[in-house]
């Protein structure tokens, strides 16, 4: 029997990873990388809760529907994520996210 | 989904998907475009008759679609759609004339056909939510929705003046609204409800506060009507106006302003329609005779129709404040006359400018002896449009001045005879157009086609399709009126119960 | 200590260490296969908590389909080998920050969720695709259609990005 | 009596038949020739006139009126107008003429039409004519059979659309066949003053609805005994103005005369023998309304015999054949008012009979005189005929250009010469016995009336007498008339048959007998008219001189070519009114036409355009507007709003400028920023 919380507290930690490597890598990939991770972070959290909560027939399967919703929602994101990533190398040669400033205010 | 299986939603909302559609197929397939839109609108008219089916002329407002849709600060505004005898023939008469004029622009309209379809069914969806809302927030939204693609069809398929045409169109009926959106909302906060049959029962409105809401509501109803003098706009708007644009113009969007005076006036303030009856009575009779001698003098054939149509709408708007089932029920078989004949007129006018590209009376000329289907379709239009007995105008106007000469609003048969006299103008406007553009020798446009290596031709069989389902109606209704007074009476009589109350007896 | 909180420390340990492992290679390549190893780890998890039907979708489309595609995308590239200077001098806010995140959520993982054991074992209510697919396909319907379209715009998107501009190329 | 052996349910086939006929023209009558076309026309009339026949039959063993109801047709309260036809003595005796003589007529047509198609060179337009009168034969029997004023009322306007559609039936030409607006600008003519009088008739309808709450003949009739006697003036007034419309007296008989623009089988069956007739079948039909007050009474009787004998000046003044007996139409129509006016409807029904008849063989024999001279002229130009002045266009039509034709055109003379006698009413023709039946009436009711229709009556005689003698005696007075040439059987065989009513039709109701008083009088409550010897002696003596008179004048001496009228020596500026009808036309344009064009002129180009639509819109609104716009704009925007928002402005810019820092375009910082939200947020749910 593990307790709820340690669950919560493990998907918290990789959350903060993915949001510090979010932050301070310059590499669009990994910072896409760790976005996933972040997401992943959340659905851990999810499933933990949906089990936590598999005596009420009514909300058994919620947390579990949206991990699956989030799942197809990441993958669109990577497939459109990507797919710019590849459009701004061409166009830059780089994928550093610190030279893709031209939205300067 | 079951709200847009509601039957009046789905009447009002299908044109919506026809703009789906038709937004997908590339703006280059112009006939894809034409099938679709027409396609959309036939389904819709279909839909309506499924509608008719199942409406019930005895009952109340009825296929109600109600929902709770506002209700903040003690605001209680509700999407309500229903429809009754006052407005069934309306719609019909809406989704009737939708799929005609579209037809009518089928080689007419060559440039940004995409969008012009797209305005259309927009307009459509406007019109149909005017004459079914029973709240009138949810009215007022519809009614100035209307604006916004009429404002386009005007301003960019328009003629030369157009946007000056557009502005002011769009200027004059906002003007008129603001004053109603006041009323409504008065009535909204005050009432505590926007909805018209919960208003009606509730009643109660002070006589003196009843007058300046029904002024209010007045203004913004006028000056769609329009009403002299409140009729600047018309003209332009309808000759800058595309031939299907004039036919919508002409044909539901001046019965929106009728039937807001039919709604709106007459049931929510009785004591001051009763109290203002002689006084509008006056403005319809200047306007029929005003209207006809205007048209007399006019060069333009699309002029001499627009402002028959003040005249027109004179015969309505003193038929319906003769207070009485007569002069109501013919006034509301006007307004569906009214748009069969000027809607026919309009079209016709189209069909000939569409080959001349001009609308200058002076230099038609015996264009009966060219075009033999052309003009005898043109005979019975006009024919329809003066009121000839047989046909659709008579028994609108009459009935409406029969009413008119016994009301007791009005008080006296003064207003009914002056307004026969307009039965004599009109055939004298009529039979002039008519005359100088079908009789008598060739005019000189037969030679001018012919320089830029054309001949005159007939209609052709698309044309006679465009036209044949109006020429129906206009026999129907002159013969066999019954099945239409069916529909309208007993919501009629119950719009008059509380007149009788009022005139006493 | 069970076996049980046993595995769970273990298969933490390695989803943090590969967590933080995908954090700091310099190669992006590495660092996609640590998020590999760290995806297949969280998929254990979701068997520990009674979802087979997830937990086999995390390896089809994490470990399948979107690492596969990173990895695609890396080699397409040729970036592997992007130098990541982390300067801690210029990321301490995010660190800060980050820590402060981190707080407060274990404060709130700990004081404000009920402590409830959650055994491996699993009811077949719970645990079993067919009553998920059930619901996904008539509570859900709806939404799972939408996501079936917002996966064809992803696509239709995709493939508009990455195509060649040929005018562009012709010059 | 029992109706279920009799024909009543027959009536609506009365409509029904012309209807077809009409259809099938207008459906299949492309691919027909001109026989198969007229035979259809010809066809539906005749069956109609069956029908009528078998509902004579019936109404002659029942009696009673009968009532045929087909439809609904407006129902609103107390509204209730239905289709309904009504067979009585009355309305079989109208169906008998309209339906016999338009048989005879459309009979007529078929000759007259063939060639006058060729005549314009447009033979595709015989078709057209033949739908347009069965149209009109339709729209009579709608006029005639209708139960209620409304629905005589549809008829009434509906045989007002055909004779629109007949006068102006060669639209693009005149009278002469020259490229004009004449003919249209005479078919508009009828359509609008006939309108003019519609609006009577309606204010009448609208009077007896809410009076009576019905417009059905025998709920007025039974209620009118009650009515108060304003009322009853104000209905038979306005009864009267329609009437003057239709029958063409005096105010609205202005386009009639013009109305023989139409081809002439139109203005023998239209505006002699049936239409302008049914002035008279309203006024007998409201019989009940009009007897019970004396004042309507005098007023029509009045109206009608001023009409007769002004009419019948102008007719002494025309030189075209058709003009001469349009004039002289109105003049009997004139009678036949007059009569139903005082309360004789017998003798009013009577002499609408008879005239049908002679006048229609009066029309139909001048129709035979000018296609006969139009052959000739057409005769001329083929040979190579060029006689002095060919070039210049020929009217067929004009009496001047005429003479001599007895020879040329035997069988039309003689048919002619009968129809000319009845209609100077000597015994024993037909117009004999009705006329006088209308003069002995009126000199007992209304003397003044019987005074007036003698002075009339003696210049029928006379015009008749000028006419034919101009027309058929004396030396061609133009090359044409030598030329000119007999008609076809087709066309001369309806004259034949009209020729023998025209002799024998009195019998219908000579003294004594009184057959057509007894048999309308199943419908309408009336007193046979006594014979009067003296009435009668001086009726034809009075005619007999106004033939003499004739003679004198233009058969003793025949006038020559070129030679004006030896009338207008004599009467000098009288004669020249006379030519000129009296300038009635002239004074309408001047008065009304002019004026209303002129106010229409001023309403929509000055008050409407100029005024309201420029100088108000543009002048008023839009430029007030603009000025609102600007005063806004400049002293109080620019004045004090703007210095408020000056200030505002600077320290919006100096923020801005500060914080535009933060928008500094790298994604990492724009993350860290959404981090530092998240916190807060975080934080502060903990913590709240």
């Amino acid at each position: 029997m593990i307790p709820v919380n340690y669950y919560l507290i493990l998907s918290g930690v990789l959350f903060s990873a993915g949001a510090v490597g979010v932050l301070i890598r310059r590499n669009s990939l990994v910072i896409f990388m760790s976005i996933e991770l972040m997401l992943n972070a959340a659905n851990l959290a999810f499933v933990a809760f949906a089990k936590m909560h598999s005596a009420n027939p009514a909300v058994v399967h919620n947390g579990q529907i949206f991990v699956f919703f989030v799942m197809t929602v990441a993958a669109a994101e990577v497939a459109v994520g990507l797919a710019l990533i590849v459009a701004i190398f061409r166009k830059k040669q780089s994928i550093d996210v610190d030279q893709l400033n031209q939205l300067k205010g | 989904m079951n709200f847009l299986l509601e039957p009046l939603n789905l009447v009002t909302f299908f044109p919506l998907l026809g703009v789906l559609v038709l937004l997908l197929v590339k703006s280059e397939a112009k006939n894809t475009l034409r099938w679709v839109a027409l396609g959309t609108a036939l389904i819709n008219f279909g839909i309506s008759l499924w509608i008719l089916g199942k409406f019930d002329p005895a009952g109340d407002l009825q296929l109600v679609s109600q929902y709770d849709w506002i209700q903040v600060a003690g605001w209680n505004i509700k999407y309500y759609m229903a429809i009754d005898g006052l407005s069934i023939l309306l719609v019909l008469l809406t989704t009737f004339l939708t799929p005609i004029a579209i037809l009518s622009t089928w080689t007419a309209v060559e440039e940004r056909v995409k969008d012009f379809m797209v305005f259309f069914l927009m307009l459509e969806v406007g019109m149909l939510g005017v004459f079914m809302a029973q709240d009138l927030f949810l009215f007022y939204i519809f009614w100035e929705f209307t604006l916004v693609p009429m404002y386009f069809l005007i301003g960019i398929w328009g003629g030369p003046n157009r946007l000056y045409a557009a502005v002011k169109f769009f200027l004059y009926t906002m003007a008129g609204s603001i004053l109603m959106l006041l009323a409504i909302l008065w009535l909204g906060v005050n009432q505590g409800t926007f909805s018209v049959p919960d208003l009606v029962a509730k009643g109660g409105i002070p006589a003196d506060i009843q007058m300046w809401l029904f002024v209010a509501f007045t203004a913004a109803f006028a000056i769609k009507v329009p009403m002299w003098p409140l009729h600047s706009w018309l003209p332009d708007a309808h000759v800058e106006a595309p031939t299907a644009g004039s036919v919508i113009l002409a044909g539901v969007l001046l019965k929106m302003g009728t039937y807001g005076f039919l709604r709106f006036n007459l049931q929510l303030f009785p004591e001051a329609a009763y109290a203002a009856a002689p006084t509008i009575a006056v403005l319809a009779v200047i306007g029929i005779l005003y209207g006809a001698a205007v048209s007399y003098s006019q060069k333009d054939v699309k002029k001499l129709v627009a402002y028959s149509s003040v005249s027109h709408l004179g015969f309505v708007m003193l038929g319906m404040f003769a207070l009485n089932a007569q002069g109501i029920e013919g006034a509301i078989l006007q307004m569906i006359n009214h748009g069969l004949s000027t809607g026919a007129l309009f079209l016709m006018v189209g069909m000939i400018y569409e080959q001349t590209h001009t609308r200058e009376i002076a230099v038609y000329g015996g264009l009966w002896k060219i075009t033999p289907v052309y003009g005898s379709l043109m005979l019975i239009v006009a024919l329809s449009s003066m009121g000839l007995p047989g046909l659709n105008g008579f028994v609108g106007e009459f009935t409406i001045l029969l009413g008119a000469f016994g009301s007791k609003a009005f008080g006296s048969p003064i207003y009914a005879i002056l307004s026969a006299i307009g039965v004599i103008l009109a055939a004298i406007y009529i039979l002039y157009m008519f005359q100088k553009m079908f009789l008598g020798p060739a005019g000189k446009i037969v030679e001018e086609v012919k320089h830029h290596g054309h001949e005159l031709r007939d209609l052709n069989a698309r044309e006679i399709i465009t036209l044949l389902p109006l020429l129906v109606f206009i026999f129907w209704i002159g013969l066999y009126p019954a099945p239409f007074f069916n529909l309208i009476a007993p919501a009629v009589e119950k719009l008059l119960i509380p007149f009788q109350a009022v005139i006493g007896g | 200590m069970t076996g049980e909180l046993i595995l769970f420390f273990v298969l933490a340990l390695i989803a943090v260490t590969t967590a933080v492992g995908m954090l700091v290679s310099k190669n992006a390549v590495y660092a996609a296969l640590y998020l590999v190893l760290n995806f297949a780890t969280v998929a254990i998890f979701y068997l520990m908590l009674g979802s087979p039907f997830i937990a086999l979708s995390q390896v089809t489309v994490y470990g399948g389909a979107i690492m596969v595609l990173f990895l695609f995308v890396i080699m397409l590239l040729g970036a592997e080998n992007i130098q990541a200077e982390i300067t801690l001098q210029k990321a301490w806010p995010a660190i800060v920050l980050t820590v402060a995140l981190l707080g407060l959520m274990i404060w709130m993982a700990a004081t404000q969720v009920p402590v409830v054991g959650l055994s491996a074992e699993s009811t077949l209510a719970d645990a079993a695709p067919q009553p998920l697919a059930f619901s996904l396909f008539s509570t859900y319907l709806l939404p799972f259609e939408i996501t079936s379209f917002l996966l064809l715009v992803a696509m239709i998107g995709a493939i508009v990005l990455t195509k060649q501009d040929k005018k562009g190329s012709g010059k | 009596m029992e109706t279920a052996n009799l024909y009543f349910n027959l009536v609506p086939w009365i409509v029904y038949f012309p209807i077809i006929g009409l259809l099938l023209n207008l459906t299949i009558g492309k691919k027909l020739n001109e026989n198969g076309i007229g035979a259809i026309a010809v066809s539906a009339s005749a069956a109609a006139f069956v029908v009528a026949v078998l509902q004579a039959y019936s109404i002659g063993i029942h009696h009673e009126a009968v009532s045929v109801k087909v439809a609904d047709w407006i129902h609103i309260g107390e509204l209730a107008l239905d289709w309904t036809f009504r067979v009585d003595t009355l309305s079989v005796t109208m169906m008998l003429v309209v339906s016999g003589v338009g048989t005879l007529i459309h009979i007529y047509a078929i000759g007259y039409m063939k060639e006058d198609v060729r005549f314009h060179h447009d033979e595709p337009r015989f078709r057209r004519f033949f739908v347009f009168l069965t149209l009109f034969i339709t729209m009579m029997m709608v006029l005639v059979s209708g139960d209620s004023y409304m629905m005589l009322f549809v008829g009434w306007e509906g045989v007002g659309l055909s004779s629109f559609l007949l006068i102006g039936f060669w639209y693009d030409f005149d009278t002469l066949g020259r490229p004009s607006f004449a003919n249209s600008n005479a078919a508009k003519k009828a359509f609008i003053t006939n309108r003019v009088g519609d609006f009577g008739f309606l204010m009448a309808a609208f009077l007896m609805f809410w009076q009576f709450q019905s417009t059905n003949f025998d709920n007025v009739f039974a209620a009118v005994a009650h009515a108060e006697p304003w009322v009853i003036l104000w209905i038979t007034i306005s009864l009267l103005v329609g009437v003057a419309g239709k029958s063409a007296q005096i105010p609205l008989y202005i386009w009639l005369p013009d109305a023989m623009a139409g081809p002439t089988p139109v203005s023998a069956l239209i505006h002699a023998a049936t239409m302008v007739t049914a002035g008279v079948y309203l006024v007998t039909r409201s019989a009940p309304i009009f007897t019970l007050s004396h004042d309507a009474q005098y007023i029509t009787a009045t109206v009608g015999a001023l009409t007769a004998l002004f009419a019948a000046t102008i007719a002494v003044g025309q030189y075209d054949i058709k003009k001469v007996l349009a004039y002289s139409t109105i003049s009997q129509l004139g009678f036949m008012v007059a009569a139903v006016g005082m309360g004789a409807f017998a003798a009013g029904m009577f002499h609408l009979i008879t005239h049908a008849f002679f006048k229609a063989l009066l029309f139909l024999s001048a129709g035979s005189v000018i296609l006969g001279m139009e052959r000739g002229h057409h005769h001329l130009a083929h040979h190579g005929h060029h006689g002095k002045g060919h070039e210049e266009v020929f009217d067929p039509g004009d009496m001047r250009n005429m003479g001599g034709l007895r020879k040329q055109m035997p069988v039309t003379f003689w048919l002619y010469m009968i129809g000319t006698v009845a209609l100077a009413g000597l015994f024993p023709f037909a117009g004999f016995w009705s006329k006088d039946e209308i003069l002995a009436d009126a000199f007992h009711v209304f003397p003044h009336v019987y005074w007036v229709l003698s002075a009339a009556a003696f210049l029928t005689a006379f015009y008749m007498g000028r006419q034919v003698w101009m027309v058929f005696f004396g030396k061609p007075r133009h090359e044409v008339a030598h030329h000119a040439e007999e008609s076809p059987l087709i066309m001369t065989a309806p004259l034949m048959v009209l020729a023998f009513l025209s002799l024998f039709g009195g019998a219908l109701n000579l003294p004594g007998l009184h057959t057509l008083t007894s048999w309308l009088e199943h419908t309408i409550a009336i007193h046979p008219g006594e014979f009067n010897v003296q009435v009668a002696l001086v009726s034809t003596v009075i005619a007999l001189v106004a033939i003499f008179l004739s003679w004198l004048l233009y058969m003793k001496k025949p006038l020559e070519a070129g030679q004006p009228d030896p009338l207008k020596k004599m009467l000098g500026f009288v004669y020249t009114g006379m030519e000129n009808k009296w300038f009635v036309d002239e004074g309408y344009k001047f008065l009304i036409i002019d004026r209303y064009t002129d106010l229409a002129k001023f309403f929509a180009q000055v008050v409407d355009w100029d005024f309201w639509h420029e100088w108000f819109h543009n002048s008023v609104i839009a430029a007030g507007f603009v000025w609102l716009t600007k005063f806004l704009a400049n002293p109080i925007d620019l004045g004090i709003v703007d210095n408020i928002s000056r200030v505002l402005a600077g320290s919006i810019q100096y923020s801005a400028n500060n914080l535009r820092k933060l928008q500094n375009g790298f994604v990492r910082s724009y993350a860290l920023s959404v981090m530092l939200g998240v916190v807060a947020i975080i934080g502060y749910l903990l913590i709240k």
